[in-house]
């Protein structure tokens, strides 16, 4: 089981902030469990993936309590 | 020091405690980000922030910043939740032994915060909401503080 | 708005009280200038104005800066008299729509402050009293901001 | 009679901060009645004249009431 988390616009898209998805032993497998639109904006533009609290790139293997969180662009300040 | 805080920030007594007692320090910038209103456009801002992600974000570029400008402090409180007009969004202090090194020190740390910083802004007003991305500006700031391959600044 | 005052300067009120209420300003920029000790080789500081000419000099570059940068709102208070290490010597605040004017209308307030202001800056330590006058690299950062002919910036 | 101020480390030099001179028409009759190394002083580099709170350069004349201020190098901030 792994927890998502989605922040700002991604969040609103989705209508969920957080949820958890059984049987994904890696990124590409949760990938595929999301809905297909919120699939597509989480592979657009400049929108990251961190993986307990660290940024991953392409690949990543999820353990039972990983939390992944899609990080759409940022902007603080 | 660095916090998230969802209080309305106390910019005068921030300021005031970070340069409380220092005879090392020779000039201190500050910067202070405030909600605008933008003629009635706007009637809030929300901020979202990864708690214990931001924070660790916040530290590492604090870390940067400390050791690039020969800072002997700095300091970032960012407030996340509704924000009203007029109210603060962020107060950043650097302090360091001559006033170029302080001035840098918190120029670099707003050019990252506005376009690399974990956190999402939303925009409240008369005509709804939407989420705030940063500017090509922000971008161009940014692209200031690339150091070259050679080592060398731009 | 600028002053001249013997009294130790409050800067976190000055800092409240520069952005209370504004809902025009995104960015504000401060620079306090504080007094060292250096390791105990300075034991206070002695800065004399001349009254009259200095504070329409402070004026004039204000007027300049405000142009130049597109402040909303400017503010210089300096100490005059005797300035204790630790103690605030000047306060600086700029405010601007964005953030690049604030810091930009700050750092050029403080380098014409610094090698062209009326002011004359004595150091008392426990060798006796000497006169400062501006570094090298005071006048190098004034430079910064001269205007070619062709009216862009260096 | 005009008004004379010093500023900075030309005070600590002459001994005093303020002082009326008469009979002086210009800044080059006032310099004649300096004291010689304080004239060397107020001549030496980065020294401004302020007549009636104004730089001026060079030749400059002086009213009955005019007062002239010798600013050393200046420092701020």
């Amino acid at each position: 089981m792994a927890k998502v988390l989605l922040f700002g616009p991604l969040r609103d898209l989705a209508g969920w902030r957080e949820r958890d998805f059984d049987g994904v032993a890696d990124l590409a497998s949760l990938m595929a469990q999301l809905d297909p639109e919120l699939a597509l904006a989480v592979n657009g533009p400049g929108v990251q993936v961190a993986v307990d609290k660290a940024i991953v790139r392409g690949h990543a293997l999820l353990g039972p309590r990983s939390e992944v969180a899609f990080l759409p662009p940022m902007s603080g300040g | 020091m660095i916090r998230l805080q969802t209080e309305d920030l106390d910019i005068g007594a921030l300021l005031n405690q970070f340069c409380l007692g220092r005879t090392d320090i020779g000039g201190v910038v500050s910067f202070t980000g405030l909600a605008r209103h933008e003629d009635g456009q706007v009637t809030g801002l929300e901020l979202e922030a990864y708690p214990g992600f931001t924070e660790i974000w916040i530290e590492e570029l604090v870390l940067t910043a400390g050791q690039r400008f020969s800072l002997l402090d700095a300091l970032i409180v960012h407030r996340t939740g509704l924000i009203a007009p007029s109210q603060a969004i962020v107060f950043v202090a650097c302090a360091a032994r001559h006033r170029r090194q302080a001035f840098e020190g918190a120029d670099f740390l707003m050019d990252h915060l506005k376009s690399q910083a974990p956190f999402w802004k939303k925009q409240h007003g008369p005509g709804g909401t939407h989420w705030i991305e940063p500017r090509s500006i922000d971008y161009q700031d940014l692209d200031r503080w690339k150091v070259s391959p050679g080592g060398a600044n731009k």
